[in-house]
């Protein structure tokens, strides 16, 4: 035995430990799922969860259809696991901004599946010699996350207090 | 007996019970400490933005053209930005705009603490708001000692929004409009009314009131005013029956505005959700969105910083052609005050002159009194500048002719040096 | 050898193949039958909305306001609304503006068949734009036989948007911008811009020009032709040197509109994407978006409903406001005339009167000739509203001053019974 050995077992030790408990307290194996209550444990995404059960892609695609790449399993579970981190990391050390966005490798990543799902749809509109430049949800504004997209808030519902 | 808001248990045990219309906050806020927090924290803001903002800045230096319009009226000695809920009672009571002598006639009335204190649901119940508002300030001060608070919202026993001020109540009657016939939707606008609303004193005992009675349109509202003949006060030398505009958010918000329209309430923007750990609740920390727009805005429109900047678009358009109305009043009036001390001025034309200028002041300060600069309803801004500047010069044209001197046509006579 | 546009292929086979500038559209429309079949539809559009829509009604009849204010200049005799692209030919050849007898200086320019057909990228290119535009319009009229089509828009071998109007080439590049440059989504904008723009003939031989030098904004394009001291008449009587505004619905949608800023570009609403079956394409039947709402705003916005009311709110108070500019303008029409003929006028005040009314005028001309009724851009509309009246106001003020005379002051004008 090399005199490391029992200093390099401690850490390992003391590693598996730390994350066992990491995973544990932040519940980090949900990411391996696809399901959408699986997001939906961590309650910052609420949100977008009840939007988007709302809205009107609910009956075909889950949250990984449009938030994570499609082009192979590889960069598939590569993003998984990145953006996954990502969120638990920023989640666990309370640094949640008020407003959560996309960023535009997001942005990227759910353009490709749109057209992934809607090429026949698309192909003559994003055909031509020049770069299609936009976002689809620039103009389907609501097909993701509903009219609200990420309100914490419903609209006051005044059924809550009938007329009479 | 509210017909809207059905008895209805709150999802949670209070604990205390607070008595109907309590004015002391802090009792209250043993049940709701997130709410009270809020407006606890209302005392100290002072973020200011580019047009508005939590510190108190003098209107009157920011736009010395103010003094002038305002001329002979107390707001051309004191009119600053207002701030925080919390600051009602402390900033009404060292306005330089009081009149403290109670043997002055135009002594300034127990009417000014209406929208101030949460001790008023208690005193207009117990006193009604007649033998309120016929006290001076001076007598009714030892009866309030707590600002804003949660009794002018709030009905203690059931938290609901409930019409608190009588001239709300009796403002909306004169339109046929019922408020405990409202949704829930409605009354997050409505509560913010009881206060945010243009107002006068009726009658010698200054009874407070709405001009809402042909409806709360500009134009509905200056027909009232000249239909009683009512005027806040003579401006100096030309003789105008004056009218001041008071903070009216809630008729310029609710003519019709993008956001009204779309069914936008005041609280949507104003007291947005905030969530503390699992609990979300309003935020009771009232100020300018555009300190906090993710929350204020964000819940309805994914590009935030896009609707900022149009807030800036709209508000810097607003301001920008606000000026140029202030300018086309101020040669109106130079233009009267000459035809005024013409001995040989035509009387009628005169006349019909200060009508004009009386109402093109209204309408300008309609808009300038009212707290967004525009942003509430920005076509609506536009539009009433665009009428005012235009009955301005025409008040104008209106003094030269009944003087018969074409030399009273000078324009931008603010810019020229004092004689 | 466009750096925006990087050469690339087609995702599907032509079935023809269609030779560079090609002026007949039905040859395109072998390749592209619904693109083709949407330009045809435009012939025979025949429905109205309440502002606007697709039959040639009166402007003259409708408002006749504008038979005063456009006075001897030919606008006063014949000035509809606009129809759908394939009536383009026609209706310029039928317009009773055209004077069509060579010998008078005055003769119409072949220049006015610049946004007119699909002949003209090719004339341009083979003859140049200075040649085609030195032509009377007499002269050109055999060159042209087909009405606007696909290569306007379009270059045939990659369908690329492209500008082929030199005069906007020339116009952005007097701003220094390059149009190879721009995005996909800014051409859908900026392809419109090849006819929907203010414009004037320069010099003796009518040469096309976008006043964009200084910029596109109002005060930008007035200062330019301020500077190089153009007019497109004279006012009869009153001797302004006028200017008239000519559908400048690309400079007003881009000075900062809500829709501009946020991105959305002239097809957006005007060609939405519909569907043959599974694959969407823009609609080429191009029109007012309101005939089609659920299209043009639906993609967007949910509540289609809502967004329709609320361009009629818009229109409504912008087609108000608009009508008391008029009436300014017509007192000051009114006062400058008299002063005009009266000897005794000093001559310095009067030109500042008119350099007033040309302003005033051509900026309520502004607003007018822009097609949507101040939809593109709200508050712009009712801030030039406000800005022209103020100047109309000042112009009267102003000839009153000239001619020493208070009853020059006289307003409501128009209403007067004529004497
Ligand atoms: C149909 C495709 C689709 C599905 C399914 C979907 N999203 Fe999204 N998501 C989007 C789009 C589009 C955006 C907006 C990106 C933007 O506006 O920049 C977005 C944005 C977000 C954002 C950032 C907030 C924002 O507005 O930028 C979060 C967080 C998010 N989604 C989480 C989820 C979760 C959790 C689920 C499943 C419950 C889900 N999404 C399902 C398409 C989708
Ligand atoms: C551990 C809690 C948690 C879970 C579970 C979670 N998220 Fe998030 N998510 C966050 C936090 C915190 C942020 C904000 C990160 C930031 O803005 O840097 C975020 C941001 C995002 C964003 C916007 C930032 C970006 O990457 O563009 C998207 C999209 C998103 N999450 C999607 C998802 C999806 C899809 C799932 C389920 C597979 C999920 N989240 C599950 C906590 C979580
Ligand atoms: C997992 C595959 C999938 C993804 C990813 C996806 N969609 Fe869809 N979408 C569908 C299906 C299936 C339908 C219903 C069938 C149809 O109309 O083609 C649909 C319907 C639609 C419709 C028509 C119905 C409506 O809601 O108006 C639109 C628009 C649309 N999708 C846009 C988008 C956009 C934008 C995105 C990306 C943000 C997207 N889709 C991502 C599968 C998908
Ligand atoms: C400029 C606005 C705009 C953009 C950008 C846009 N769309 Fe659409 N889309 C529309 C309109 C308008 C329709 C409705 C067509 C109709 O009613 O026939 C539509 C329809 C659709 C449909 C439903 C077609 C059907 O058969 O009913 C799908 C799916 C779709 N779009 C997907 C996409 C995707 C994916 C993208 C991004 C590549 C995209 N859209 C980008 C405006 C847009
Ligand atoms: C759509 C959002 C929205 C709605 C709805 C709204 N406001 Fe505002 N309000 C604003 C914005 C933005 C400003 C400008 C703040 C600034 O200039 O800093 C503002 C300014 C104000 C101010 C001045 C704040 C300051 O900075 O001094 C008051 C008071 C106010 N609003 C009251 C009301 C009332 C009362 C209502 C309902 C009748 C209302 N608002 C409805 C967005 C809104
Ligand atoms: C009881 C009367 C009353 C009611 C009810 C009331 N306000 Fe006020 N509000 C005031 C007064 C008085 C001030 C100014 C206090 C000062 O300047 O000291 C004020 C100030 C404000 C400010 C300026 C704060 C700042 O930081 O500049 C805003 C914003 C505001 N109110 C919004 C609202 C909204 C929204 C509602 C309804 C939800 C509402 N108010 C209800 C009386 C009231
Ligand atoms: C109908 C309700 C109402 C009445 C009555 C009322 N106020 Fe106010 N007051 C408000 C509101 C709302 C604000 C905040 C909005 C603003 O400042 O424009 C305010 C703000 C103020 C402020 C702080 C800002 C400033 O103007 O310097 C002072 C001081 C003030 N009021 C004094 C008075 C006096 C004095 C009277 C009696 C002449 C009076 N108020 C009557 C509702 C009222
Ligand atoms: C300026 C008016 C105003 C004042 C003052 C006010 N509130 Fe509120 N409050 C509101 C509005 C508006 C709502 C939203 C009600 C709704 O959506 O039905 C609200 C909601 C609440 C709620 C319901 C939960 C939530 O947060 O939405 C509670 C509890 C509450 N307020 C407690 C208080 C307490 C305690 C005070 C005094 C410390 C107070 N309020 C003062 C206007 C006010
Ligand atoms: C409760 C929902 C809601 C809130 C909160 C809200 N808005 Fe809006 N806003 C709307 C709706 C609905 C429209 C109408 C347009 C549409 O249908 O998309 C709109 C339109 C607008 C427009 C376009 C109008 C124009 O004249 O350019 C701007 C800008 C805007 N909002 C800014 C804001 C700002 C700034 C805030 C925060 C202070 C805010 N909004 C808060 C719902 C909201
Ligand atoms: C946000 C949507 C939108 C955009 C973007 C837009 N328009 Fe319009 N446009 C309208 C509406 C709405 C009308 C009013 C139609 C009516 O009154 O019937 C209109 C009217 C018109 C008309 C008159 C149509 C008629 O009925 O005679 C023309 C021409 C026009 N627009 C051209 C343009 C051009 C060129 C651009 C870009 C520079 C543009 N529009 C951008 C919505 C839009
Ligand atoms: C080649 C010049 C040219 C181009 C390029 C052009 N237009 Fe036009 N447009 C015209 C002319 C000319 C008319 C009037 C035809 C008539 O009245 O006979 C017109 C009419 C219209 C109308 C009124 C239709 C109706 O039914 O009343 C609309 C809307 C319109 N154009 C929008 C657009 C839009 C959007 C674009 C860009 C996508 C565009 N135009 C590009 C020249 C052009
Ligand atoms: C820079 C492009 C351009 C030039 C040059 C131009 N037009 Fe037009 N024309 C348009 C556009 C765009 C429209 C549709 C919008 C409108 O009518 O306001 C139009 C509409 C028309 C119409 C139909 C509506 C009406 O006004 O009755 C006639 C006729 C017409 N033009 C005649 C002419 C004549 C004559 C000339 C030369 C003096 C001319 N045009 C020069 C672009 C142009
Ligand atoms: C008034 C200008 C105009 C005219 C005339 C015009 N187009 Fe277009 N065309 C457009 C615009 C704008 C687009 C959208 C391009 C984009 O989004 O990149 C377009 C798109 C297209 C596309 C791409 C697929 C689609 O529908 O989005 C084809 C193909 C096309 N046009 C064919 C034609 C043909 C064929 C003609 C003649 C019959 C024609 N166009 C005439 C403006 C025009
Ligand atoms: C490509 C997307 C798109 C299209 C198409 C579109 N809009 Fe909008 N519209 C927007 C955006 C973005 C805003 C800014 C407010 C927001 O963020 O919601 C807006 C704002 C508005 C507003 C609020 C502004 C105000 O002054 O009240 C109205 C009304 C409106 N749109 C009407 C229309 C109408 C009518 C049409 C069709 C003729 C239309 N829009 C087409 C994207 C679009
Ligand atoms: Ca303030
Ligand atoms: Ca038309």
């Amino acid at each position: 035995m090399n005199k490391l050995t029992i200093p390099i077992l401690i850490a390992v030790a003391a590693f598996a430990l730390a994350m066992g408990a990491f995973v544990w307290a932040t519940d980090a194996v949900a990411y391996a799922g696809t399901h959408p209550e699986t997001c939906n444990n961590c309650h910052v995404m609420h949100p977008m969860y009840e939007n988007y059960y709302h809205a009107s892609h609910e009956k075909w695609a889950e949250c990984a259809d449009c938030h994570l790449p499609h082009e192979n399993i590889f960069a598939y579970y590569f993003e998984k696991g990145r953006q996954g981190m990502h969120d638990v990391y920023v989640f666990t050390t309370g640094q949640t901004p008020a407003l959560i966005r996309a960023n535009e490798r997001s942005q990227e990543i759910i353009q490709s599946n749109c057209v992934r799902c809607h090429e026949q749809t698309v192909e003559s509109i994003t055909m031509g010699a020049q770069a299609f430049d936009r976002n689809c949800w620039d103009c389907h504004r609501d097909v993701a996350h509903g009219e609200r997209g990420i309100s914490t808030s419903s609209y006051q519902d005044s059924s809550l207090y009938p007329v009479k | 007996f509210q017909k809207n808001q059905p008895a209805q248990g709150r999802a949670f045990e209070p604990l205390v019970e607070v008595k109907a219309m309590e004015p002391d906050s802090s009792v209250w806020g043993k049940n709701f400490p997130n709410q009270y927090d809020g407006l606890q924290k209302t005392a100290t803001n002072n973020i200011d933005t580019t047009y508005g903002g939590s510190s108190a800045f003098s209107w009157l230096e920011r736009d010395p053209r103010q003094k002038i319009l305002f001329a002979g009226y107390p707001f051309s000695k004191d009119y600053n930005d207002d701030r925080g809920h919390a600051n009602a009672l402390e900033d009404v009571r060292a306005t330089k705009r009081l009149n403290l002598n109670d043997e002055d006639p135009k002594h300034t009335p127990a009417t000014c603490y209406s929208c101030k204190s949460s001790n008023n649901p208690g005193l207009w119940t117990d006193m009604g708001m007649a033998a309120y508002d016929a006290m001076t300030f001076n007598e009714m001060t030892p009866n309030i000692n707590n600002a804003i608070g949660c009794a002018n919202c709030h009905e203690a026993e059931t938290m609901r929004l409930i019409a608190t001020n009588p001239a709300l109540i009796e403002g909306l009657e004169a339109q046929g409009k019922d408020w405990t016939t409202f949704s829930r939707q409605e009354m997050r606008t409505v509560v913010c009314a009881n206060c945010h609303v243009e107002y006068y004193f009726a009658g010698p005992d200054k009874y407070l009131t709405f001009p809402w009675a042909k409806g709360t349109q500009i134009d509905q509202i200056i027909s009232y005013y000249n239909e009683i003949g009512f005027k806040d006060w003579e401006y100096p030398d030309a003789g105008t029956p004056m009218l001041k505009a008071q903070h009216p958010e809630y008729e310029f918000f609710t003519a019709g505005s993008t956001h009204y329209n779309a069914g936008v309430s005041c609280a949507d923007c104003h007291m947005p959700y905030v969530s503390d750990g699992a609990a979300k609740y309003s935020s009771h920390d009232v100020h300018s969105p555009l300190i906090n727009p993710e929350q204020a805005c964000g819940q309805c429109h994914t590009d935030v910083e896009y609707v900022v900047r149009r807030v800036n678009t709209i508000q810097d358009q607003v301001a920008n052609t606000k000026i140029a109305t202030e300018d086309a009043i101020i040669d109106a009036i130079n233009a009267i005050k000459a035809a005024a001390a013409n001995p040989n001025s035509d009387a009628a034309l005169l006349d019909q002159a200060r009508q004009l200028h009386r109402e093109a002041q209204y309408m300008w300060d309609f808009l300038s009194a009212e707290n967004s600069t525009g942003f509430h309803n920005p076509e609506y801004a536009l539009k009433i500048c665009a009428d005012a500047t235009n009955l301005a010069r025409q008040a104008q044209m209106l003094a030269a002719q009944a003087a018969n001197d074409p030399s009273l046509l000078k324009t931008g006579t603010y810019y020229a040096p004092a004689q």
